[in-house]
């Protein structure tokens, strides 16, 4: 009989050991199925693992998974801090379609002037704010009629793809397209457009500013007395209380700045890799960050680390898929896999794991 | 010409090769060339692919790979074609459904509205309430231009006939077209056309015993009833032809827009369940319309605010269509945008 | 050397009913029960003793068949008796009243009894029971109550009714009068005789000694999970049996203190809404404390006490001028401008209310001592101050832990307490309130967090504190006040006090009511005014 | 066309219809949740069980078989979620939606073969003498027989959570896994129990999607349902006769949006396809505005972790 025990202290090594327990794991229960599809698992690993990093095409890979890791990271990191504080943004998806729309629009507004010093730091704020507003939403529902954030923040995914679908059939529909959905592409109007910032690198402002996220994030949440509100409100809401931590000045503070984050990136998005607005424009950054946050045990540097990783999974997943003939959906289900082991291997963090010899008694 | 080795395709696809309409009938494609040329072509495809960075990932990795031509396959991956063709200028790259092009990037669509010009004369002639609806996905100028030739048509074919129109906001959502199927026939109607890519209109349609018309791909499962006709989108030859430029060292960037006529869009087979007369009219002008000796968009039209657009016997240009905004006349509602 | 078990002319049975021989059960790091053996007849109530962490719950348990033991053998009526789950352990007679109340709160009556039983009758029928036995063992109670709104002493009486209905031969009951009015305490007594004489087996777990030595027959004494002996709690005195248990003399608290200075606190006029599902409201609380006293606040749990505490530490607000500091209106402050001016708090909770328990302790110092020993500079944590902080705390009031770092759940419950009173002690509060300081703790442990507040205030500072131990408050308190039913009664002098009044004071036994609260015309009278 | 042109008897039969499958994982969920566990994964639970009972049906040519394979494929999905949060302790938010994420993948997996696949039909069924009831009875008691299904699972549930001994002891572990387990009842068999029936029921939402409503598999055919079944629970406040309303509130807004374009009703379309989250939103802002009486019959221990100790 397998036995669990409290351990009195969390171990700091099984929590260094298990997420590379869980990769390694992963890509064993990974191999089996890609074996089972008939595809060489050897293969594929090294394809979706070691390719982008060090194969042939790596120069081009390794900007791809700065592209790919930044938003990713933005937005978890934003999450992180309101699910340290049990206060559960699920809705990023909805905040990061705002905060492109809004930035996209405020650039789109200024249309053709040419004043990027005026014009990119007012779409950067108004990308923010745009998401921040409508992650307040959750969040004053929440403090106002105690309704639950996770539905309201869910829900509102919906509405902001049903007005990302208006926006780029309707106000902001590029006059120029023909009557085409979509904007006009901010990478062909200077002042508005967030370019890679060394060609070829991939680094762009958004990536920038998840580096700056996780540095911010370890400050706040190591030395910051916000940080350490935060922590004591997930850990021991009526201990947080007692310590005067108003809970819904955090619910606000948490769902605002991960809101944020989320719209930032969604603005450095529309403005650098995806160009412009569209019917399609998010590919569900929103909801992966939340894994990439539990990937990352929501902690500054775990969330940097699990967003590249993550990031490694969907290049050299499409990687795998474009020359191995490996389906969308086996990557798919690779990475569900990943959270699991990481998920069932965690438990060896709080709990020692006893085997029992001894026949029932 | 091209050098030695095989010639390599890519193809780029928005939704996952199991749709059974959009991508489907382009992979159909992918499988038609690799049947033509056997060895002499490689193919590779990534399917799902979300426009935008992620689309001029795919494109460049294909590229990087050795690729030849790239067939991108959505109208969302414009700019991205544009982009990475600039940094392959020796990859050819075709884009379906844009209008921008390069020396590098050919680009290349279908009149679907020709199919739609005959679907509508099918369902003037068969509908009994005199209600035909039309499920829409999003109100672009391709969607407008199909529900204005079948509804011109229908009309002409049937003067009492109304039409509604429901906006799903959606290429592929299975349930909410059979919800908006279900609305449509609790309605009233009793003739269902659409321009979503799912089959679910279509089982809606055959459990309340009303009509309907495959889309994109044949829906033939369907057949004869509820589905009595359909327009099917046949790439093949199209990509044959540009695969073959290709090795040939032939190839040209160009626009290409295609309809019944050389094959790009095709009427599939008119069931028994329409009676003689009318499977007979519909073929006359599916083949009017092939021959080129009528135009779908043909004068006296108007807009639907009256002002008049055609002039009795004129007929629309491409520039006009390619950016229709506007209903003709008699079409109730408002095109939302 | 074993006496006449139960007197009253109980049936003499010369077999034990309960043999417990060589038991044995390690949890990670601790040997909670030790080669433990005993053996209990019918017709006794038999005393477990033992400190804080003694193993008397371990021991329970296992009779009740929720703990597997790691060795040794019990016998229930001379058959062997080994329990897979309390399943097992009803079927065979075992029944038992948890140290933490094992109800649902969200529940009615009648489905808290009916998940107790092994195979309740159907609801109808069984509300019935619960009404005639309810009745029959003067316990009275409505089945169709929801649990969360009745007060602890009627919810006791819902776990002991659940018992009784399985006509159990050994019913457990571990510390069951800390929730209880005296007068409760005296209903719960008769019918734990009444079932004496019936009969059966009782085993009684209880810090209160003198409770002890009033009911029971026989006491097992353990400490550090080993018997260390057994006797006759009537011929030994409270004091001595203490000492037994803990293996040392006990240090009595010194006397009480000087006169009492100017007023330091008041509240005049204060109702409060509680935030919680099943809360009370506190109405029209009038309360003053001076700097040199202590002000005991007695009641029984669920009177309002809680929110009492949540109003003067300042997690509940209420208008400016209900609460005065001196002559300064601190109502609308929260905890942290509070604590700036001197008025800190230790609530009851000692897990998840005045400590985060996955938190350290130079965290958990930090919780409430920000403020005042000026951790926060610019918004950043200062953590050596908060270390240094721990640390004195943990020096100064001999918190037993390997260092700062261990995480607030692995102290025990008398070290976590020292360290939860000692953290405020230390930031020299003028104002300190503390609910249920010793609860749960061994005579030891309580003795020094009493003697503890008998300095702060005798330093001068006014203290509050809250307790359901009418003991501890007529040993510490300068003046007393009873809360019920969220009212707070004219203060005594304590010195002039009896138990028995306090007993009155408290609203009496909750018997008269019929499981109606509040409705009854007399509980709205001013419980001070009841005392003749 | 005209607002009269809507038939109120057509409309509630489709909303009948087309609210099913949300309120079939929304009282698996329910019933998940009064034992104490908020399990995330519907959306995964209903494509899996979507594409299983497609699966099933296609190859044996039975509908019933399908349901049956629909309903224990969730189940054993659900089941991995059981084992994760209740035996490995792992958190049940992150755990959730992993499994959506795993489900929609592993889905598309299994259906690959099966698109544009016809599946056998499932009859209706027609409830004798009422459905001969003149305008209503060939609407609203010929319908398939799913929806009578999720119906007699509404009463049931509401029987077995009210009157049963098992359902009071399920409430009990959702209640306080710490007393009930004093009190010697299992909590992670309960529990596990829990999971799988609310993954059952997520898998037959799932496959009345893709065998009765389109009927057809493609891949992430459930587009969100299960994420509004979960709404859905926290809006019926954790009962089940308002669960019913709930989803039937959502099912009737969809469709009433559709049927107020189809009669050419002139409210914007972008207000109308957001129109049923918005209404949903906005009856949960009313509902949780009663603080006590929303508190009240939300499960206490939902979405804490039990680890039982010794
Ligand atoms: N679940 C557990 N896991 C680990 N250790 C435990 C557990 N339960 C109890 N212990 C430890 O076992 C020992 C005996 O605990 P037990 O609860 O039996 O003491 P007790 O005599 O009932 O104390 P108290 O008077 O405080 O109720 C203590 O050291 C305690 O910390
Ligand atoms: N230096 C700071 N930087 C950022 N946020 C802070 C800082 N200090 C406090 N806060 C936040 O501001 C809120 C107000 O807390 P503060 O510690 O100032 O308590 P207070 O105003 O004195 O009393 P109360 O306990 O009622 O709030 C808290 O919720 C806390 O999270
Ligand atoms: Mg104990
Ligand atoms: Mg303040």
């Amino acid at each position: 009989m397998i036995r669990l025990e409290r351990r009195p202290a969390p171990s700091r090594a099984w929590a260094w050991a298990t997420p590379l327990l869980a990769v390694l794991a992963t890509m064993v229960a990974g191999g089996l199925l890609f074996a089972f599809l008939g595809k060489d698992p050897l293969l594929v690993i090294r394809t979706i693992f070691w390719d982008p990093i060090l194969g042939e095409f790596a120069f081009y890979y390794r900007g791809q998974l700065l592209v790919k890791a930044g938003p990713l990271i933005l937005i978890a990191i934003g999450l992180s801090l309101g699910f340290r504080a049990g206060v559960w943004n699920i809705g990023a998806e909805g905040q990061y379609i705002m905060g492109a729309i809004c930035g996209a629009a405020v650039g789109l507004a200024f249309y053709p002037l040419d004043a990027r010093w005026l014009i990119f730091p007012m779409m950067v704020l108004a990308g923010g704010l745009g998401g921040c507003l409508w992650a307040m939403i959750p969040g004053i529902l929440r403090t106002r009629f105690n309704t639950n954030e996770i539905l309201v923040s869910l829900l509102l995914v919906y509405v902001a793809e049903q007005i990302l679908a208006w926006m780029a059939l309707g106000p902001l529909r590029s006059p120029d397209g023909a009557g085409f959905p979509g904007s006009r592409n901010l990478r062909h109007y200077d002042a508005a457009a967030n370019h890679e910032l060394i060609a070829g690198s991939g680094m762009h402002w958004g990536v920038v500013a998840a580096f700056i996220a996780v540095i911010l994030g370890h400050v706040l949440l190591s030395r910051h007395i916000l940080g350490f509100n935060i922590r004591l409100a997930g850990a021991s809401p009526r201990a947080a209380r007692f310590a005067g931590v108003n809970p819904g000045f955090l619910v606000l503070t948490c769902l605002g700045v991960s809101g944020a984050l989320a719209g930032f990136a969604g603005f450095f998005e529309v403005a650098g890799p995806a160009g412009q607005i569209n019917i399609d424009f998010n590919v569900g950054y929103g909801f992966t960050a939340i894994i990439v946050a539990f990937l990352g045990r929501l902690h500054p540097v775990g969330i940097l680390l699990a967003g590249f990783l993550m990031a490694l999974t969907y290049i050299g997943g499409e990687a795998a898929q474009a020359t191995l003939g490996v389906p969308a959906a086996a990557i798919q289900a690779f990475q569900g896999m990943l959270l699991f082991f990481l998920l069932a291997l965690d438990v060896t963090t709080n709990y020692r794991v006893r085997i029992d010899v001894r026949a029932r008694a | 010409s091209h050098g030695d080795g095989p010639v390599k395709a890519g193809f780029v696809y928005v939704g996952p090769i199991g749709d059974g309409g959009w991508t489907y009938e382009h992979h159909q494609g992918l499988l038609a060339v690799e049947e033509h040329f056997g060895d002499k072509v490689e193919t590779v495809y990534q399917e799902s692919v979300p426009e935008g960075a992620d689309a001029e990932r795919a494109m460049t990795q294909m590229a990087l790979q050795g690729a030849d031509i790239i067939f991108t396959t959505s109208f969302g991956y414009m700019d991205p074609t544009i982009n990475v063709a600039a940094n392959f200028p020796d990859v050819k790259f075709e884009h379906a459904t844009g209008y921008k092009r390069a020396d590098n990037v050919s680009t290349y669509s279908a009149r679907f509205y020709e199919g739609r010009a005959v679907q509508g004369h099918i369902a003037g002639k068969m509908t009994k309430t005199n209600k035909i609806g039309y499920i829409a996905s999003y109100p672009i100028p391709e969607v407008i231009r199909g529900i204005n030739s079948a509804y011109i048509h229908a009309k002409k074919a049937n003067p009492d006939v109304e039409m509604s129109v429901i906006w799903v906001y959606t290429w592929f959502d299975p349930p909410k077209e059979a919800d908006a199927a279900k609305a449509l026939i609790d309605n009233g109607v009793d003739v269902v056309l659409q321009h979503t890519d799912s089959t679910a209109p279509q089982a809606a349609a055959a459990e309340a015993g009303v009509i309907s018309f495959g889309q994109a791909s044949d829906m033939s499962e369907y057949a004869p009833l509820p589905r009595v006709s359909s327009i099917i989108d046949n790439w093949a030859p199209y990509y044959i032809a540009r695969v073959q430029a290709v090795m040939d060292g032939t190839w040209e960037s160009v626009d290409t827009w295609d309809g019944i006529g050389p094959g790009m869009v095709e009427i599939g087979e008119i069931t028994d369940a329409v009676p003689a007369d009318v499977k007979a009219e519909a073929e006359a002008l599916r083949d009017a319309i092939g021959s080129g000796e009528y135009h779908a968009f043909t004068g006296p039209l108007n807009k639907q605010d009256g002002s008049p657009w055609l002039a009795e016997g004129e007929t629309a240009d491409d520039g006009t269509l390619v950016g229709m905004n506007f209903y003709v006349e008699g079409i109730t509602g408002e095109i939302p945008n | 050397m074993r006496r006449d078990p139960g007197s009253d002319g109980a049936e003499r049975v010369s077999t034990p009913l309960l043999e417990v021989q060589g038991l044995r059960k390690a949890y990670p790091g601790v040997v909670a029960n030790d080669d433990v053996s005993f053996s209990a007849r019918r017709g006794e109530v038999h005393a477990l003793l033992g400190e804080n962490g003694a193993g008397k719950s371990t021991l329970v348990k296992t009779v009740y068949g929720l703990l597997r033991p790691d060795d040794g053998r019990m016998k229930l009526d001379g058959q062997v008796y080994a329990p897979g789950s309390p399943h097992d352990a009803r079927q065979a007679g075992v029944a038992m009243v948890f140290q933490h109340f094992s109800l649902f709160e969200a529940l009615d009556v009648a489905e808290n009894v009916a998940l107790g039983m092994e195979v309740p009758p159907p609801m109808r029928e069984l509300a019935t029971r619960i009404r005639d036995v309810s009745e029959t063992y003067g316990l009275p109670l409505d089945p169709n109550r929801v649990v969360g709104t009745l007060s602890a002493g009627e919810r006791q009486r819902v776990e002991i009714i659940r018992c009784l209905l399985q006509e159990p031969q050994v019913l457990i009951m571990d510390e069951p009068t800390s929730v209880l009015t005296p007068q409760e305490v005296a209903i719960l007594f008769e019918t734990l005789k009444r079932l004496r004489t019936e009969g059966k087996l009782i085993l009684y777990i209880s810090h209160k000694l003198e409770e002890i030595r009033a009911l029971c027959d026989w006491a097992t004494i353990l400490r550090h999970g080993k018997v260390t002996g057994s006797c006759d709690p009537r011929q030994k005195s409270a004091r001595e049996l203490a000492e037994t248990m803990v293996g040392s003399e006990l240090a009595l608290p010194a006397a009480r203190t000087q006169d009492p200075g100017k007023v330091a606190l008041s509240i005049a006029g204060l109702t409060a809404v509680s935030g919680a599902a099943f809360g009370t409201e506190l109405k029209d609380i009038f309360l003053e404390v001076r700097r040199g006293e202590i002000l005991g606040i007695g009641g029984v749990a669920g009177n309002g006490q809680d929110e009492l505490l949540a109003v003067l530490s300042g997690e509940s607000r209420s208008a400016p001028d209900s609460i005065l500091l001196g002559d300064l209106p601190i109502g609308s402050f929260g905890p942290n401008e509070r604590r700036a001016l001197g008025v800190l708090a230790a609530p009851e909770e000692r897990l998840g209310h005045a400590t985060a328990p996955d938190m350290n302790l130079i965290e958990n110092a930090a919780l409430s001592g920000r403020r005042r020993m000026r951790m926060v500079s610019r918004g950043f944590v200062n953590w050596g101050k908060a270390r240094a902080h721990a640390e004195h705390v943990i020096e100064q009031f001999d918190v037993r832990v390997p260092g700062a770092g261990s995480v607030a759940r692995s102290l025990s419950g008398g070290n976590l307490q020292k360290f939860v009173i000692g953290r405020e002690i230390l930031q020299q509060p003028d104002v300190l309130v503390v609910n249920q300081p010793t609860w749960g703790l061994d005579a030891a442990a309580a003795a020094a967090i009493r003697q503890s507040l008998l300095d702060l205030a005798s330093q001068g500072a006014a203290v509050i504190v809250i307790s359901q131990d009418l003991d501890e408050l007529m040993e510490i308190s300068t003046r007393f006040s009873a809360l019920n039913e969220g009212r707070l009664s004219k203060p005594r002098d304590t010195a002039e006090l009896t138990l028995e009044e306090i007993g009155l004071m408290l609203g009496g036994a909750h018997d008269l009511e019929i499981g109606q609260g509040s409705s009854r015309p007399d509980r709205a009278a001013e419980p001070g005014e009841t005392v003749p | 066309m005209e607002l009269g042109s809507i038939n109120p008897v057509l409309l509630i039969s489709a909303l009948l219809l087309a609210s099913t499958p949300i309120l079939l994982a929304a009282m698996g969920e329910l019933v998940v949740e009064k034992s104490g566990v908020l399990n995330l994964g519907v959306e995964g639970m209903m494509i899996v069980g979507a594409v299983a009972g497609f699966i099933a049906a296609v190859e044996s040519g039975s509908p019933a078989l399908g349901f049956l394979a629909a309903a224990a494929a969730a189940a054993v999905l659900a089941l991995l979620f059981g084992v994760l949060t209740q035996v490995l302790l792992s958190n049940q938010v992150a755990t959730g939606l992993g499994l959506t994420l795993f489900g929609l993948g592993i889905s598309s997996l299994m259906g690959q073969g099966y698109v544009g696949v016809r599946p056998p039909a499932s009859p209706r069924l027609e409830l004798p003498v009422l459905s001969e009831l003149p305008i209503l009875g060939p609407v609203l008691f010929n319908q398939h027989a799913l929806v009578y299904l999720s119906l007699a699972l509404v009463v049931g549930v509401w029987w077995y959570l009210r009157s049963t001994r098992s359902g009071l002891i399920l409430r009990a572990v959702g209640e306080s896994h710490e007393a009930a387990h004093a009190l010697g009842y299992s909590v992670l068999g309960t529990r596990l129990a829990a999971i799988a029936f609310g993954g059952a029921l997520a898998g037959l939402g799932g496959a009345c999607l893709s065998l009765v409503i389109v009927p057809q598999w493609t891949e992430g055919m459930t587009a969100g349902r299960g994420w509004i079944a979960l709404a859905i629970v926290v809006f019926g406040s954790w009962r089940a006769w308002r669960v019913l309303l709930g989803a039937y509130l959502f099912g009737g807004v969809s469709v009433l949006q559709l049927n107020l374009q189809a009669a050419g009703i002139a409210i914007p379309v972008e207000l109308l396809s957001m129109s049923p989250y918005l209404i949903t939103i906005l009856v949960l802002v009313i509902i949780s505005s009663d603080k006590r009486r929303a508190q009240a019959n939300a499960p206490n221990s939902l979405g804490r972790t039990f680890h039982a100790s010794g």
